[in-house]
């Protein structure tokens, strides 16, 4: 049976992978799961110096989700390069190092310093909901995506993915932008822009007011635009989106993904990216798929 | 070991207090390892709510492997668990956190240690594990709970704002009124009460440790979610921000900024 | 205690009102709930002429949502007036009519054709996903949504309310368009575009392959475009999207709704209208609010 | 009274084979006033799963208020069901749909009972209610239930896909084999299955029932989610899409197309 995928060039064990800071860098959950069995690993966005992110609570709960305001707290790339990245070396596991930043020369600064690094790949995180400048800001306009994807790319060293917000009337838009630009690989979704009030205190539940919507209860919305993505461009796209089970990561493949992404489903259950491999596994023998390459895309 | 999340039983379940309940597991795979003052996260069986409740361990019996939590209902999940009955399913990990340092009470110092209203539970597993004297200042609303399970330890002063018992008032004012002194202070409770206690232990020059409190996802350090304000550079991320569940709950006084 | 609130000179009993297509036109859901109780009926969408809508399997659940597309099947507007109408004025209640077209002149006749009808409002349905002309292709330009709301005012002769599709990258700029066309009242959110797989027979679960996604799930982002929009524009807002309880349609309140929709929450319990009702009376007892306008937006 | 929901109590739950069960319930207010070929939404304990799970009503006892449904364990919804114990709650709304038309069934009539595999459960109170003659004609892949219960009621022919009991093949075969002739038909079951009996019933110019199944979300009438190509125009729509729910789910064969 094979598990291995292919994303720009770089080979997978398998499709699944961590999504963006909700598995930091991989340590915390170390405890819980071997990390050599992951597809891989997608950072916390990393910036050029580091950020505060923004004041507490910064999570609510949801019905089937929660919203999140974490607003990219994170120590930047020196501490970055230091600490986190020795540590994922040791492990037989791909790293994605997921790219944040305010201004176009912000994401430079990061992507050249981590030319030289020993990273798999760069995911663009053009679509945070939870930063005043930066984030989705670029993300909402097919220009801007366009013209950064260029700018990225004329400084990366590694393969380029292109990580979008779902905030947007037409994903296909976003997608074809990003792939004129010369994207590498899209990932899809980052969360929906969301609020809570919470009635008794009579206040937003989030500092932020608002924050990024995640979890199962966005599921339909993701496999959705990975299907209108996929039909749409030739790159290939990582899925995400409340991904809890193994039939969730399949609905994605199926919908077109090459890749998947677990996020919110690591709070619920810290075993769940591993659990998720193996019901895969499970899928492949009892429906006999040789390669999961053959799913990709399958329902048309 | 390290952490550990388990589906377990429930070995028993309480009511103390209007709202109150205490609730025995089995869970030999967490009190191994644990130490006063962490906690554990529960889930609920509710899939509509992904995120787990963190509930301090309020007591452990290491022998048989049982862990106690004690909780107020504060809202979907909490009431939940309040429906439990012994035999029944729970799904918890942990242990979280750092937990208190025994060595700051060890024997030869002077203990206070402060709880209010929830925050008293976690002080129950601290009472127990601490070889120094010790005494214990409990406030509450009105209703007690708890507070003849700390009898064994140490003198232990209640302050309650009806006045239904002990000092009128609040913990601190329990404090001035009986004169309390110590080396070393301990405390957890809402974060009024923490600000006045961390603002007394500074300007009174006393070792403090304050169990704070903040909305979680994770648990485990990784999301972020749950970060309070420190004058320290904190090791993850070097901004001032601790995260409680792992770099706390338990944090020095002038440790942390409200 | 006064629950009455005022929608562009008509006044509600209450703000709680069924959302389209989620009640018929009430006569289903009289043997449960007594309509009299409810602040308006808002029926199924009219077209000028019987629809015979999409193939099925019409819907398919999700987590904590569900996707339909049903396509707008609807008698026409004859029937409607004949036999649903005459119905519907033997209650208390306010009736809106949802109103669907494929084209600015299928919803002129259908508004002109009510304009000499009991009728106290009329909402039209400028954002069906599930339907190929007409619907979300006009609420996604605010050029189209304050042309058509423009053309439709010129007709109307009860007050007009805008339904908006939640599909847009800036909510605020419909709102804006819909109220600089003349709109009464904006109604929000109807649903988002979503989409399952099966993927046990790897097929579309709906047949439509895409559809609406509703129900709980959503209510986040319902919330955040409902205060979007109350900040932004001075009409008031009816808001809608996953209400289940007497606090989600609080929450919509807090948020700058004047009055709520429920909607999938009636195949999840057909008394949900009235327990909502009966629930938010509670609050006001609770938290002793003597007038429920005194909430409408109070958290900002 | 109408159309209730209500949450009750199980009163027993049995295995009947593989994957299907069977469950009393208490429903007083629903037996009273079920007709054969109805059926009720079943709610599921989990709120990430908003909609009911349509069953058909598989047998009543009116005296005693009991209300039995076999159901097979097709996904969550239908798993979660077959854990419930007597004494469990369980959410229920109904009666739903129109039932099948006893009197074209009355005595004096020849009637054939048609069930395939989870089908079969209506057909049994129907048999327990038509006054006429009835001869049943059960299909099932290879395992066996219910069978049994039609007995007093009439002839019973098996068919099974396996060949271990009765005729090898479907329920047409064994109709076939048996020469079964009757005056009025009756079939729940998979649609293929339908099909074919449509199909024969037309042919033969044989009065006949079908009861149908769609994906629902109302089960009342109101949301058009479950409708089915109908050659008269529906009562609600005029577009010949009548609703299974509330215009079915039984249907004359010549009144549906596939
Ligand atoms: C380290 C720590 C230890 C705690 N120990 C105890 C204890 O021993 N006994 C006890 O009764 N309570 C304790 N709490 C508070 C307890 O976590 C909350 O009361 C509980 O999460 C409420 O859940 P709910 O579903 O009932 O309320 P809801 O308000 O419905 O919860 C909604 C969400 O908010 C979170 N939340 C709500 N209140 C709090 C809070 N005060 N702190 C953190 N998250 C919150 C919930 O976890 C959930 O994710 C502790 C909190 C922390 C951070
Ligand atoms: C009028 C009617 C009577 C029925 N009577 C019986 C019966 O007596 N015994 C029995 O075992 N089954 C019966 N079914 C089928 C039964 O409704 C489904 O097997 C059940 O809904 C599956 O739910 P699930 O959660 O286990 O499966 P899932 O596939 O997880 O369900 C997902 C969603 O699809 C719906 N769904 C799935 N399969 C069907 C189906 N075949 N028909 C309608 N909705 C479906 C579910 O209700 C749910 O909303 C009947 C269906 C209809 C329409
Ligand atoms: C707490 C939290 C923090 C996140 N931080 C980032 C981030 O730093 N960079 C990023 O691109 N996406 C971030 N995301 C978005 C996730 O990577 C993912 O796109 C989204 O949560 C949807 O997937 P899920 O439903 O599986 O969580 C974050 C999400 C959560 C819940
Ligand atoms: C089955 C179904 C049918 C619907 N039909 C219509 C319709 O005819 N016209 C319309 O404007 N909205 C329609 N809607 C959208 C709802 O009115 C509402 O905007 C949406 O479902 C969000 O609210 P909810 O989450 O409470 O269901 C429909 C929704 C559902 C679930
Ligand atoms: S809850 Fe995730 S870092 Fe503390
Ligand atoms: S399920 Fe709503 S009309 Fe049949």
């Amino acid at each position: 049976m094979n598990m291995k995928v292919n994303l720009a060039g770089v080979e997978l064990n398998n499709p699944v992978m961590t999504a963006s800071g909700t598995f930091g860098s991989g340590e915390e959950y170390s405890e819980f799961v071997d990390l050599n069995r992951l597809g891989a690993v997608v950072t916390k966005g990393v910036a050029s110096i580091p950020w505060t992110g923004n004041p507490t609570p910064r999570i609510a709960e949801t019905y089937g989700g929660m919203i999140n305001a974490i607003g990219l707290q994170n120590p930047g790339m020196d501490i970055f390069i230091e600490r986190d990245l020795p540590f994922l070396k040791k492990y037989d596991t791909k790293i994605i190092v997921n790219v944040c930043g305010k201004t176009t020369e912000d994401y430079i600064e990061v992507v050249e310093r981590l030319s030289h690094e020993p990273v798999d790949m760069l995911e663009i995180n053009i679509s945070c909901p939870n930063v005043k400048e930066g984030g989705i800001a670029f993300g909402q306009d097919p220009k801007a995506v366009e013209a950064i994807t260029k700018e990225v790319k004329k400084y990366a060293k590694q393969p380029v993915i292109m990580k979008l917000s779902p905030n947007v009337t037409d994903i296909t838009v976003m997608a074809k932008a990003a792939e004129a630009g010369g994207a590498d690989v899209l990932s899809m979704i980052n969360t929906l822009t969301g609020m809570k009030i919470d009635v008794n205190r009579r206040a937003f539940a989030v500092a932020n007011k608002t924050g990024g919507l995640s979890g199962p209860a966005i599921k339909p919305i993701a496999v959705r635009m990975v299907y209108q993505a996929a039909c749409a461009v030739r790159i290939p796209i990582i899925g995400m989106g409340g991904i809890m089970t193994a039939e969730d990561a399949l609905e994605f493949i199926l919908a077109g993904a090459t890749a998947v992404s677990v996020g919110t489903a690591n709070f619920v259950n810290p075993y769940a990216t591993t659990e998720i491999i193996a019901g895969m596994k499970d899928y492949m023998v009892k429906y006999q798929i040789e390669d999961i390459n053959e799913l990709i895309g399958a329902v048309r | 070991m390290g952490k550990i999340k388990i589906t377990t039983t429930v070995l028993s379940q309480d009511r103390l207090a209007d709202g109150v309940y205490s609730m025995w597991i089995d869970a030999k795979e967490i009190t191994d390892q644990a130490k006063p003052g962490q906690f554990i996260s529960v889930y609920t069986g509710d899939s509509s709510k992904l995120l787990p409740r963190p509930i301090s361990i309020c007591e452990t019996n290491q022998n048989k492997g049982h862990l106690r939590i004690v909780y107020r209902i504060a809202g979907e999940g909490t009431e939940e668990f309040s429906h439990y009955k012994a035999g029944d399913q729970v799904i918890i990990m942990g242990p979280l956190g750092n937990g208190f340092p025994l060595e700051a009470g060890a024997s030869g110092k002077k203990a206070l240690l402060i709880g209010g209203g929830i925050g008293i539970p976690p002080m129950l597993e601290l009472a127990k594990n601490l070889s120094g004297t010790k005494q214990m200042v409990l406030g509450y609303r009105d209703e007690l709970f708890l507070n003849e399970e700390f009898l064994p330890y140490g003198d232990t002063f209640l302050a309650t704002e009806s006045g239904s018992a002990g000092t009128r008032g609040n913990v601190m004012d329990a404090i001035r009124e009986h004169g309390l002194q110590s080396d070393v202070i301990f405390a957890c409770g809402p974060t009024p009460m923490l600000k006045s206690i961390r603002a007394y232990a500074l300007e009174n020059q006393i070792e403090c440790y304050l169990s704070m409190e903040e909305k979680m996802a994770c648990g485990i350090g990784a999301c972020l979610a749950c970060v309070c304000k420190s004058s320290e550079k904190d090791e993850h991320s070097m901004v001032h921000n601790k995260r409680v569940c792992k770099d706390g709950p338990v944090f020095k006084a002038k440790e942390v900024e409200f």
